[in-house]
């Protein structure tokens, strides 16, 4: 909800630079006789120019991506021995092409594992490599696991290593398999879930195209198109705060705004959603780790 | 080798040696830049003051100087600001934002074939005039300056 | 969630009676069951927000386009839990309404519980023209007044859709925010205002 | 001892494009700890030194209104590649940290 009302000053802050579009807007009394469509589309166009500069900026920002310093720190963590097992994960992680494998894996995942008899995304398969390879407590893992302040958590850093090395390639997740396939499914299901006081569903913003929340557009997560701006630039660097964020929270953090209780790190849940979602983005290239507002 | 010169900060008398000394890799990194940081110029609380404090009382408006920032920030927390120089023998370039608490952001200062050009990102806490002043070798001050609107605190975090 | 709603039971009775809505349940028992095991309860958001009522039951298991004779009827049953204020004035301060429809706060783990809880309304809705941010979930509100009038009627129609927008329309998108508790009566006057009162800049 | 810079150096013509990310909080002291409401301190990076080719280049002074994980680029005529550049950072409560890269 911060979000939207920012972007709705930047909005307002457009528009106040922009005397010529401003003044051609079709006054209100013009719009009424036209009941209130011509109203709501005269914004659209404007809201363009503020998009225009914003992605201007945006690729300003891409060019030298912080994301880029914790990428470097989890190859660190990757490589190194560590943990109660003394053992690195390049040495004993199969993210699904083969112990120790980087390139590629991540734009392969969420996919099954059969030594852990579950379909898992990629922060979930570092997460239990981390355990079961390692030696690490889950519950200290579970403890804080995004972000905050300077503070960055292990599995973050890991993920936006993992996930740099899928850049420039094309998402694949292997639907073929019936596993994956039934978890896309129930994915689904979970989007569809209306529940909580506000009766609100993912479905009620991601679900259709063309909607928008104050400025902020909304991807129809149940189209290709939709679907790939949602996965792309995750894991991203925040500007906001500063800090490294993933999948995993921004899962969670639109639950928060669906005024849902809290879903649990590295569930079912949060996996059966992104597999919905990055299937449904398959055949896109993954442009890498980005960067947020 | 020449000599940096620290001209737009302070320790200047101790910059030929400390350069010397760091060229010949005989000092660690918290040696090298332990040098005076000029707070008096970073603490000052509006841009006259800040720039008197680094010495540019008076700086002239050019066109040689180039300042590129967006129109509108997305976030104030990250501004992308670049400052070029095409005044000859510019030796150093320093940033203002006019509405930020302390006005004076970074004081860059070239030598040994570094061009006076520098790319960096800012925090802003509102909307606000930014402020590039390059300083030439024969100590004349030159200014140029754009406003970026800004939508989101970027110091309140 | 508070507010009971009367027709969980119905509801059973109204899945039990559509198979044809069916060919997804076993997709959607697991999505459930495994919904339930994953959340917690964070702040005031607590654990069992995570399960259906008997009308969230309905939409989830229709597509949101339940048979309409089960629809009609379950309006019905909303429609007769809308409480009108009791001393039958529907229109208070537009004013206050701009402000309401402004604030996007209520009811997220991170909110404060007990703190005045917002309309949501710019998020979803154009509104009065000023507020050039706005969302497009639901439709234009701009000139509401101005081309329907602010009769007793048109008060009472929009007091209600405040109050319980699935009282009109079964699986609207839009939260029934009196009937959960969340928008008091004096709270939805003024947004009633904000719609409908001439003065308002909504009907400029 | 701060975490490690990311420092990218590449020759356009006879310049040589450096690129550097630090990796520090850059805290503005102005902040409050939405917990306790007690004022978070100062922690930003005070100066940093650019060398190449064992040449010092840029030295700089910043305050604390350089974004978080501060970005910065500079460009140095008659660098060549192969010639290694060190970046040398220092904060203002004295932590330190030096990284170097090779222009390519």
């Amino acid at each position: 909800m911060r979000q939207a009302l920012i972007a709705a000053t930047a909005f307002a802050l457009a528009l106040a630079t922009q005397p010529v579009v401003a003044q051609n807007k079709p006054a209100p009394a013009a719009t009424a006789k036209k009941a209130a469509k011509p109203a709501a589309a005269a914004p659209v166009e404007e809201k363009d120019a503020a998009t225009v500069e914003f992605e201007k900026f945006r690729t300003m920002m891409e060019e030298s991506n912080p994301a880029e310093l914790f990428e470097a720190q989890g190859e660190d963590f990757w490589k190194s021995i560590r943990g109660p097992k003394q053992v690195s994960l390049a040495t004993s992680c199969d993210l699904g092409l083969g112990v120790g494998i980087v390139k590629g894996a991540y734009v392969q995942m969420p996919r099954y594992f059969a030594d852990a008899g579950k379909v898992m995304d990629a922060e979930r398969r570092i997460v239990w490599c981390m355990i079961e390879k390692q030696g690490f407590k889950e519950a200290d893992i579970m403890k804080q696991p995004f972000a905050s302040g300077s503070y960055t958590p292990e599995p973050t850093s890991l993920v936006t290593y993992v996930a740099a090395n899928s850049k420039d390639m094309k998402f694949a997740v292997p639907l073929k398999d019936p596993r994956v396939k039934e978890v896309y499914e129930i994915g689904r299901e979970v989007t569809n879930h209306r529940a909580g006081p506000y009766d609100f569903s993912c479905n009620t913003c991601h679900g259709a195209d063309g909607k928008r929340i104050r400025m902020q557009n909304l991807p129809n997560i149940a189209t290709p198109k939709g679907a790939t701006t949602a996965v792309m630039g995750w894991p991203g660097y925040r500007m906001t705060g500063g800090v490294m964020l993933t999948q995993q929270w921004r899962m969670g953090d639109c639950f928060r705004q669906q005024r849902f209780p809290q879903p649990k790190y590295v569930s079912d849940t949060i996996t059966s959603l992104l597999t919905y979602m990055t299937a449904n983005a398959n055949g896109a290239t993954y442009k890498g780790p980005g960067i947020k507002r | 080798m020449d000599t940096l010169r620290r001209t737009v900060l302070k320790g200047a008398s101790a910059s030929g040696v400390l350069v010397a000394a760091l060229a010949a890799g005989l000092l660690k990194p918290t040696q090298v830049l332990a040098t005076e940081w000029n707070k008096v110029a970073f603490e000052a609380k509006d841009t006259p003051a800040a720039m008197k404090a680094v010495g540019a009382a008076t700086a002239a408006e050019s066109k040689d100087l180039k300042l590129t920032a967006p129109d509108i920030a997305e976030n104030g927390a990250v501004v992308p600001v670049d400052v070029s120089s095409g005044i000859a023998n510019t030796i150093s370039i320093s940033i203002f934002v006019d509405k930020n608490p302390n006005p004076l952001s970074a004081a860059f200062d070239f030598a040994n074939g570094a061009l006076p050009d520098v790319s960096m990102r800012l925090k802003m806490g509102q909307t606000s005039i930014v402020r590039a002043v390059a300083k030439t070798a024969d100590g004349k001050f030159y200014t140029a300056s754009k406003e970026v609107k800004v939508t989101a605190g970027g110091c309140g975090g | 969630m508070n507010a009971t709603i009367r027709i969980s039971i119905l509801a059973a009775a109204m899945i039990a009676a559509a198979p044809a809505a069916l060919a997804d349940s076993d997709h959607r028992a697991k999505a459930l069951a495994m919904m339930k095991q994953d959340f917690v309860t964070k702040g005031q958001a607590t654990a069992d927000r995570v399960s259906e009522d008997g009308l969230q039951a309905i939409c989830n298991r229709t597509g949101n386009k339940p048979p309409e004779k089960i629809a009609q009827r379950l309006e019905a049953d909303q429609m007769a839990a809308v409480k009108y204020p009791a001393d039958g004035k529907l229109m208070g301060d537009w004013k206050a309404g701009e402000k309401i429809a402004q604030s996007g706060r209520g009811f997220t783990w991170s909110d404060e519980p007990g703190l005045p809880v917002g309309g949501n309304c710019y998020n979803c809705h154009q509104i009065a023209p000023k507020e050039t941010s706005f969302g497009t979930v639901g439709p234009s509100l701009f000139h509401f007044g101005k081309l329907r009038g602010n009769t007793a009627d048109m008060q009472k129609y929009v007091y209600g859709k405040i109050y319980n927008a699935k009282s009109f329309s079964l699986c609207s998108e839009m939260p029934r925010f009196g009937h959960i508790g969340a928008l008091k009566e004096a709270q939805i006057k003024h947004l009633v205002a904000l719609l409908l009162d001439p003065e308002s800049p909504v009907n400029k | 001892m701060g975490s490690p810079m990311k420092i990218r150096a590449q020759m356009k013509g006879d310049v040589a494009d450096i690129k550097i990310l630090m990796a520090h909080t850059m805290e503005t002291g102005q902040r409050k700890d939405p917990k306790t409401n007690q004022a978070i301190p100062a922690h930003f990076i005070q100066q940093f030194s650019v060398e190449v080719g064992g040449k010092a280049v840029v030295q700089s002074q910043t305050g604390p209104s350089i974004s978080t994980n501060p970005v910065f680029g500079f460009k140095v005529k008659g660098a060549k590649a192969g010639d290694k550049v060190v970046v040398k950072w220092q904060d203002n409560k004295g932590d330190s940290r030096a990284d170097e890269a090779t222009v390519a």
